[in-house]
C-alpha cells in the first residue's frame, strides 16, 4: 500500500500538459479493451464487420475529432446536466441533454434489431461514438450538479504541490498511470477486473434511470473523498485507497456497461429507459 | 440567365439554386401572393436582383457581407450590413398594404438574395480576423509533385467553386440534388432569426478556419471533403427563405 | 432527432473540377444525366440511396481521387489498349478498364449487392459509373505505335498545339457553351426504341468494346495532323459532335442497362 | 521518503515511451508468424525462437555492426525520380534485404547464426522501409533527412489560433497514431481484423513493386510536408488510416518473403 502512495504522488507530479478530455486516452483504451473482453461473440463478429477494428483502437476517436465541422461530431459529449437534483437529464442528445440523451438516441435508434435496415457507416459511426460516451458517463467529474446541491461545483480547485490544479483534470488522469509509466491495457485489466459473477449480474441489468443514479453516487462520492482545496500530492494513505477503489469501480461500471449495451444491441433486444412507470 | 455576378460569394447560379429549393417550401397562399408581385411564376428569375442594380447604388454591394463581433455574435446595427438590410426588407413586406409597388418589389427581391448571402461562409466577417476578409493558401492536385502545380487559391474563391462545378445542373436539379439528404433537417434548420442565422454560419466559419487559413498547404481532398459544409449552408439558406416568406404572407 | 451521416470509410460529396480527364466535366455529366432519365425508379431510388446525391454529382469521382490513398492502383483504369483486329489487347495488360468495368457489374449483380455493406457497394457504383463511359471516349481506346505509327500526332487551336486527347475529352461541350444537361438531353437524345435496342444488344460487353474501338479510328480521319480545330468548316464542326454525341448516347444507355439489370 | 519520491519522479520521465514506441513493428511481426504456411512457421521457431522485442531492434544493435558494418543510411530506402531503387551500394535497405534473403533462401548451406542474423535483417528492414518518413526519393531534396513543419491541432481544447510543430519523421512513423497503451498483441489481434480475408491482396507483388508502392505513397505526402510549411489538420488527420495500412502491408509482405523460401 506504502509503495503505492509514493509513485501514486509522483506520477501526479509529472502529470504532462492534457487538455481536460474526457478519461485521457490511455483510460478509454483499457476500458473499450475490458469491454471487449466481455462481449458475446454475436456482438464481437459484428463489431468487427462494422468496425474493421477493435473498440480500443477507436475508444478515443471522439475527443480527437471532437472540434471538426462534419456532421458526426456533437460537442459537448462529456457533461451530464441534472436538471431536478434528482435524475440526470434523459431527453435528447443536444448539448443541454448531456450524454445519457445521446445513448437514449441511440438505443432507440440501434435497439429490437432496428441497426440491420441502417447503412453500415451509420451504424459503424454509433459504434465509435458509444464506445467513448458510455465508459465518459463514469467518470466522476462528468455531472454537472445544479447549485441546490453542490453550490459551488465550478470553483471546486484542487492544489497539487501548491500549485492550481483542475478538479475535472485530476479525475481524468487518475485511471491508469499508476505505478509503472507504460502500463498495457493487458496490465491493468488484471488489476481492475477483478469482480464476483453476482456483481457483474447486477451491473449488466436495469433501466438507464438506475444508471443515472450510479453515475450521480460516484459524482457525489467523489466531491467528498477530494473536498475542495486538498493538495493532491500529499493526501494520506486512506484518501489515496478510497480515490483509486472509487476509479475502479468508475472503470468496471463502464465497461461492463458498454459490452451489456453492445450485446443487447447485436442480440435484438433492448435496455428500458425507465423503471416502468405504473 | 446566368448573372455576371462574380462578386458575390454563392454567383447568380447559387442564388438561383436557393430560390428554387424556396420555391418548393412555399405554401400556396404565400405562393400566389410572391408570384403577383414579382409577375413570375417562380422565385429563381429575381434571384439576382441585387447585383443587377450595383452599377446604380454602390451601397448595395455591401450588403451581401454579414459582420459578426469578436465572439461570434451579431450585434451591428450598421445600416449596410446584411442582416439588418434582411430585417428591413421583412418590415416593409409586412406592412406591404401602405408601401409603394416598386419597394415592395425590391424588398422581396433583396430578400431573396441577401438571405443566400449571409448563408455562404465566404461573406461572413469577424471583428479582429483579418483571415474571414479574404486570404490566399495553395491548393495540390494530388497528382504531378513539382512545385509549379499549386493552384494559387483564395478562401472566397473556394466557396466561389464549389457552385461553379455544377454550372451545367439547371438550378431546380441541384436544389432536387441537395435536398436528397437535407430534406429530412428541415425542420431542424428552420428555426431562428436572421441574427442566427449569421451566427450559425459564423461558427462553421470559424471552425473552417482552423482547418484553411493563410498559407496553408491543403490537399484538394480537405477542400472536397468541406463541400458537405456548403451543402448545408445553402440548404440552410432555402428552407430559411422558405420560413421567412410563409411567416411575412402568413393571413 | 439528430441523423448522424457518415464519415470516414464512406466518401462525402466531391467536388468536380472543370479538368480535361477522362470526358471532362460536361461530358461524364451530360452522359449520367441521360442514364438517369432513362433507369426504372427501384434503379434511381437504390442508386440515391447508396450514392446521396444524383448520378452527375458523382460523375467524375474516379478522376478526382485517382491520386490519394488507398484509390492510387485507379489511376491506370481509364483506358484499354486495342489491337490491329479491333478487339481489346489482352495480354498487353493495359487492357485494363474493361476488365475493371466487368468486375464491379459482376460483384453487384444477381442481388449480389444485397449482402455487401453500403460502403462497398457506393465505392463500386462510383468506379462504374465513371469506368463505362470512360471506355466508350474514343480517345481512350489508345492503339500501339508498331500497328499504327499514323495515329501519334497533335492538332492545332488558334494556332497553338492542342493535344488530341484533350480536344476529344471536352468534345461533347464543343461548341455548345453554357449550355445545362437538360437542354444537352433534350437537343441529342431522339433514340427511337429500336435503335436502342441495337446498341444495348442484350448486354454484351464484348460486342460494346469491339464497336467501340471501330468507331476510335473513326476520329483520325475527322481531325487530321495540325488541322485547326477553331477554324474547322461548319460540317466538320458537325461531324465531331455528332461522333461525340453518338458515344454519349451509346454510354448513357448501356449504363442504364447496366443499373437496371442489377438494381431490379 | 524524500529520496523516494524523487528518484521515482526521476524514473518517470526518464523512461522514454520506448517500449509502446515499437508496439505496431512488433505487431506486424506476430501477424506476419500466423499467416506464414506451416514449414516456414517451424523454420522461424526453429532460428528465431520466441521474443521478438529484440528482432526488431538487432539491425541498431552492436552485434549486427561488428558483422556487417554500415551506417544509419541502411534503415533508409533509396528511390530514384520514377521510384524505382537506386542502388546506393550495401548501405540501402532494399540492398540489404535482397543480400539477406539469398542467405535465407539457402538456409541449408549456411550455419545457425549466419541464417537467423540474416532473417532478423530482413525482419527489421523489411518493417522500416513500410515507414514513409525512411524512404529518400532522388528528386525531393527535402525527404533526405528529417524536417520540422507547422500545422492546427483543433483537438486541442480552446488554445488560441497557436500553430502546433511537429516532427516528419514521427508522423511518418507512427502507424496509424491512435492512443498508446497497445501492447504488441493486441495491436496484432486488431490488425487481422482490419485484415479479413485480403492477405492475397495485400501480400502480392515483388520487392521492387513495394518499394515503388511505398515510396508512390511518400512522394504524395512529401509534396505537403515541406521544412516550415503549415499544414492543415484534416490532411495531417487523415494520415493516419495511411500509416497504419502500411504496416498491416509491411506484416503481409513480410510473410510473402517467408513463404517464397518454402514455394
Amino acid at each position: 500500500m506504502k509503495r503505492f502512495a509514493i509513485i501514486f504522488c509522483a506520477f501526479v507530479s509529472v502529470l504532462g500538459v492534457q487538455s481536460a478530455k474526457a478519461w485521457h486516452n490511455f483510460a478509454h483504451g483499457s476500458i473499450a479493451y475490458m469491454a471487449e473482453q466481455h462481449l458475446s461473440p454475436e456482438a464481437k463478429s459484428k463489431c468487427n464487420y462494422y468496425l474493421r477494428h477493435t473498440l480500443s483502437h477507436y475508444a478515443s476517436w471522439m475527443d480527437a475529432w471532437r472540434l471538426e465541422r462534419f456532421e458526426v461530431v456533437n460537442k459537448s459529449h462529456a457533461s451530464m446536466s441534472m436538471p431536478d437534483g434528482i435524475n440526470l437529464d434523459f431527453k435528447s442528445g443536444d448539448p443541454a441533454g448531456g450524454v445519457m440523451g445521446h445513448l437514449v438516441n441511440a438505443l432507440a435508434e440501434l435497439g429490437d434489431g432496428k441497426y440491420k435496415n441502417l447503412p453500415d457507416s451509420v451504424v459503424r459511426q454509433r459504434l465509435i461514438n458509444m464506445a467513448h460516451y458510455v465508459p465518459d458517463m463514469y467518470c466522476p467529474s462528468h455531472v454537472l450538479f445544479p447549485e441546490s446541491v453542490h453550490p459551488s461545483q465550478k470553483a471546486h480547485k484542487l492544489y497539487e504541490k501548491g500549485k492550481k490544479l483542475g478538479y475535472h483534470r485530476f479525475w481524468d488522469h487518475c485511471l491508469g498511470r499508476e505505478g509503472r509509466v507504460k502500463w498495457e491495457y493487458e496490465e491493468l485489466a488484471a488489476a481492475v477486473d477483478k469482480v464476483s459473477k453476482k456483481r457483474v449480474a447486477e451491473i449488466q441489468s436495469g433501466s438507464l434511470e438506475d444508471w443515472g443514479r450510479d453515475i450521480i453516487r460516484l459524482a457525489q462520492r467523489s466531491i467528498e473523498i477530494v473536498p475542495m482545496g486538498t493538495d493532491v500530492a500529499y493526501m494520506p494513505e486512506e484518501q489515496v485507497a478510497a480515490v483509486r477503489e472509487l476509479v475502479y469501480e468508475a472503470a468496471v461500471l463502464g465497461a461492463y456497461r458498454l459490452a451489456y449495451v453492445l450485446n443487447t444491441i447485436f442480440a435484438d433486444k433492448n435496455i428500458p429507459v425507465y423503471n416502468d412507470k405504473k | 440567365m446566368l448573372m455576371a455576378g462574380e462578386a458575390c460569394a454563392f454567383r447568380g447560379f447559387g442564388h438561383q439554386t436557393i430560390a428554387a429549393i424556396a420555391d418548393n417550401h412555399l405554401t400556396e397562399n404565400t405562393k400566389r401572393e410572391v408570384y403577383s408581385i414579382l409577375k413570375a411564376d417562380n422565385m429563381v428569375k429575381h434571384a439576382n436582383w441585387v447585383t443587377s442594380q450595383r452599377s446604380r447604388a454602390k451601397r448595395v454591394s455591401e450588403w451581401q457581407y454579414a459582420t459578426l463581433d469578436a465572439n461570434g455574435k451579431s450585434t451591428t446595427t450598421y445600416e449596410n450590413d446584411g442582416v439588418v438590410v434582411i430585417e428591413k426588407a421583412a418590415e416593409v413586406l409586412r406592412n406591404r398594404k401602405n408601401e409603394s409597388d416598386s419597394l415592395v418589389f425590391a424588398s422581396l427581391c433583396t430578400l431573396i438574395e441577401i438571405v443566400g448571402d449571409i448563408h455562404c461562409p465566404g461573406n461572413i466577417h469577424i471583428e479582429g480576423n483579418e483571415a474571414t476578409k479574404n486570404f490566399a493558401f495553395t491548393r495540390w492536385n494530388g497528382r504531378k509533385v513539382e512545385e509549379k502545380n499549386r493552384l494559387k487559391s483564395k478562401w472566397r474563391e473556394m466557396w466561389h467553386d464549389y457552385t461553379k462545378t455544377h454550372d451545367v445542373f439547371t438550378p431546380q436539379y441541384y436544389a432536387e440534388d441537395l435536398e436528397i439528404i437535407l430534406l429530412k433537417k428541415k425542420a431542424e434548420y428552420e428555426k431562428g432569426t436572421p441574427r442566427f442565422w449569421a451566427e450559425n454560419v459564423g461558427e462553421d466559419v470559424v471552425w473552417c478556419l482552423k482547418v484553411i487559413y493563410p498559407e496553408a498547404e491543403v490537399t484538394n481532398e480537405t477542400v472536397y471533403r468541406y463541400e458537405d459544409i456548403n451543402n448545408r449552408c445553402m440548404a440552410k439558406a432555402g428552407y430559411r427563405l422558405a420560413a421567412l416568406l410563409n411567416n411575412i404572407f402568413k393571413q | 432527432m439528430k441523423k448522424i451521416s457518415i464519415l470516414i470509410f464512406a466518401l462525402v460529396a466531391i467536388l468536380g473540377v472543370q479538368s480535361a480527364k477522362a470526358w471532362g466535366g460536361f461530358g461524364h455529366g451530360a452522359i449520367t444525366y441521360i442514364t438517369e432519365q432513362h433507369l426504372t425508379p427501384t434503379a434511381k431510388a437504390e442508386c440515391r440511396r447508396y450514392l446521396n446525391h444524383t448520378l452527375p454529382w458523382h460523375a467524375s469521382w474516379m478522376d478526382h481521387w485517382r491520386a490519394v490513398p488507398p484509390y492510387q492502383k485507379l489511376d491506370k483504369l481509364h483506358s484499354f489498349t486495342a489491337t490491329a483486329d479491333g478487339d481489346v489487347n489482352w495480354d498487353s495488360g493495359k487492357g485494363k478498364a474493361v476488365n475493371l468495368v466487368k468486375k464491379t457489374i459482376k460483384k453487384l449483380e444477381n442481388d449480389k449487392y444485397k449482402s455487401l455493406p453500403d460502403s462497398v457497394v457506393r465505392y463500386n457504383l462510383l468506379v462504374l459509373i465513371h469506368a463505362l463511359p470512360d471506355i466508350h471516349c474514343p480517345v481512350h481506346v489508345s492503339f500501339s505505335k508498331k500497328e499504327f505509327p499514323q495515329y501519334k500526332y497533335t492538332i492545332r487551336k488558334n494556332g497553338k498545339k492542342l493535344k488530341m486527347h484533350k480536344f476529344w475529352d471536352a468534345s461533347p461541350g464543343f461548341t455548345r457553351e453554357g449550355w445545362t444537361y437538360e437542354k444537352y438531353a433534350a437537343e441529342v437524345d431522339n433514340l427511337k426504341r429500336g435503335a436502342v435496342k441495337k446498341i444495348v444488344k442484350k448486354g454484351n460487353i464484348d460486342y460494346w468494346t469491339r464497336d467501340i474501338v471501330k468507331q476510335a479510328h473513326r476520329i483520325y480521319d475527322i481531325t487530321t495532323p495540325n488541322i485547326d480545330v477553331a477554324k474547322m468548316s461548319d460540317k466538320k464542326k458537325k461531324e465531331v459532335t455528332d461522333l461525340a454525341d453518338e458515344q454519349v448516347l451509346k454510354a448513357a444507355y448501356r449504363l442504364a442497362y447496366v443499373l437496371n439489370g442489377i438494381f431490379k | 521518503m524524500k529520496k523516494i519520491l524523487l528518484f521515482s519522479a526521476f524514473v518517470l520521465s526518464v523512461l522514454t515511451a520506448n517500449a509502446w514506441a515499437i508496439s505496431s513493428e512488433e505487431a506486424a511481426v506476430i501477424l506476419a508468424t500466423r499467416n506464414i504456411c506451416p514449414k516456414a512457421q517451424k523454420f522461424v521457431k526453429k532460428y528465431l525462437g520466441k521474443t521478438f522485442d529484440d528482432d526488431i531492434r538487432y539491425i541498431y544493435s552492436k552485434e549486427a555492426r561488428q558483422i556487417v558494418p554500415h551506417n544509419r543510411e541502411i534503415h533508409y530506402l533509396h528511390l530514384d525520380k520514377n521510384l524505382q531503387p537506386m542502388n546506393v551500394g550495401k548501405n540501402d535497405a532494399y540492398v540489404a534485404i535482397e543480400k539477406a534473403m539469398e542467405v535465407v533462401r539457402a538456409y541449408k548451406s549456411h550455419s545457425k547464426i549466419v541464417v537467423t542474423r540474416a532473417l532478423r535483417t530482413v525482419i527489421c528492414l523489411m518493417v522500416d522501409i513500410h515507414h514513409i518518413a525512411n524512404i529518400r526519393i532522388e528528386n525531393i531534396p527535402h525527404s533526405q533527412r528529417d524536417f520540422s513543419y507547422k500545422y492546427h491541432s483543433t483537438e486541442v481544447g480552446k488554445k488560441k489560433d497557436k500553430l502546433e510543430e511537429a516532427n516528419w519523421s514521427k508522423l511518418g512513423k507512427n502507424c496509424g497514431g491512435y492512443p498508446r497503451g497497445f501492447s504488441g498483441e493486441w495491436r496484432a489481434y486488431d490488425m487481422t481484423i482490419y485484415l479479413g480475408d485480403r492477405f492475397a491482396e495485400y501480400s502480392k507483388g515483388t520487392l521492387k513493386d513495394w518499394a515503388a508502392d511505398n515510396g508512390a505513397i511518400a512522394a504524395r505526402y512529401l509534396a505537403i510536408y515541406k521544412p516550415n510549411a503549415v499544414v492543415s489538420c484534416l490532411d495531417h488527420k487523415y494520415t493516419d488510416p495511411v500509416t497504419y495500412d502500411l504496416m498491416v502491408k509491411a506484416s503481409c509482405r513480410l510473410a510473402a518473403l517467408l513463404n517464397g523460401i518454402f514455394k
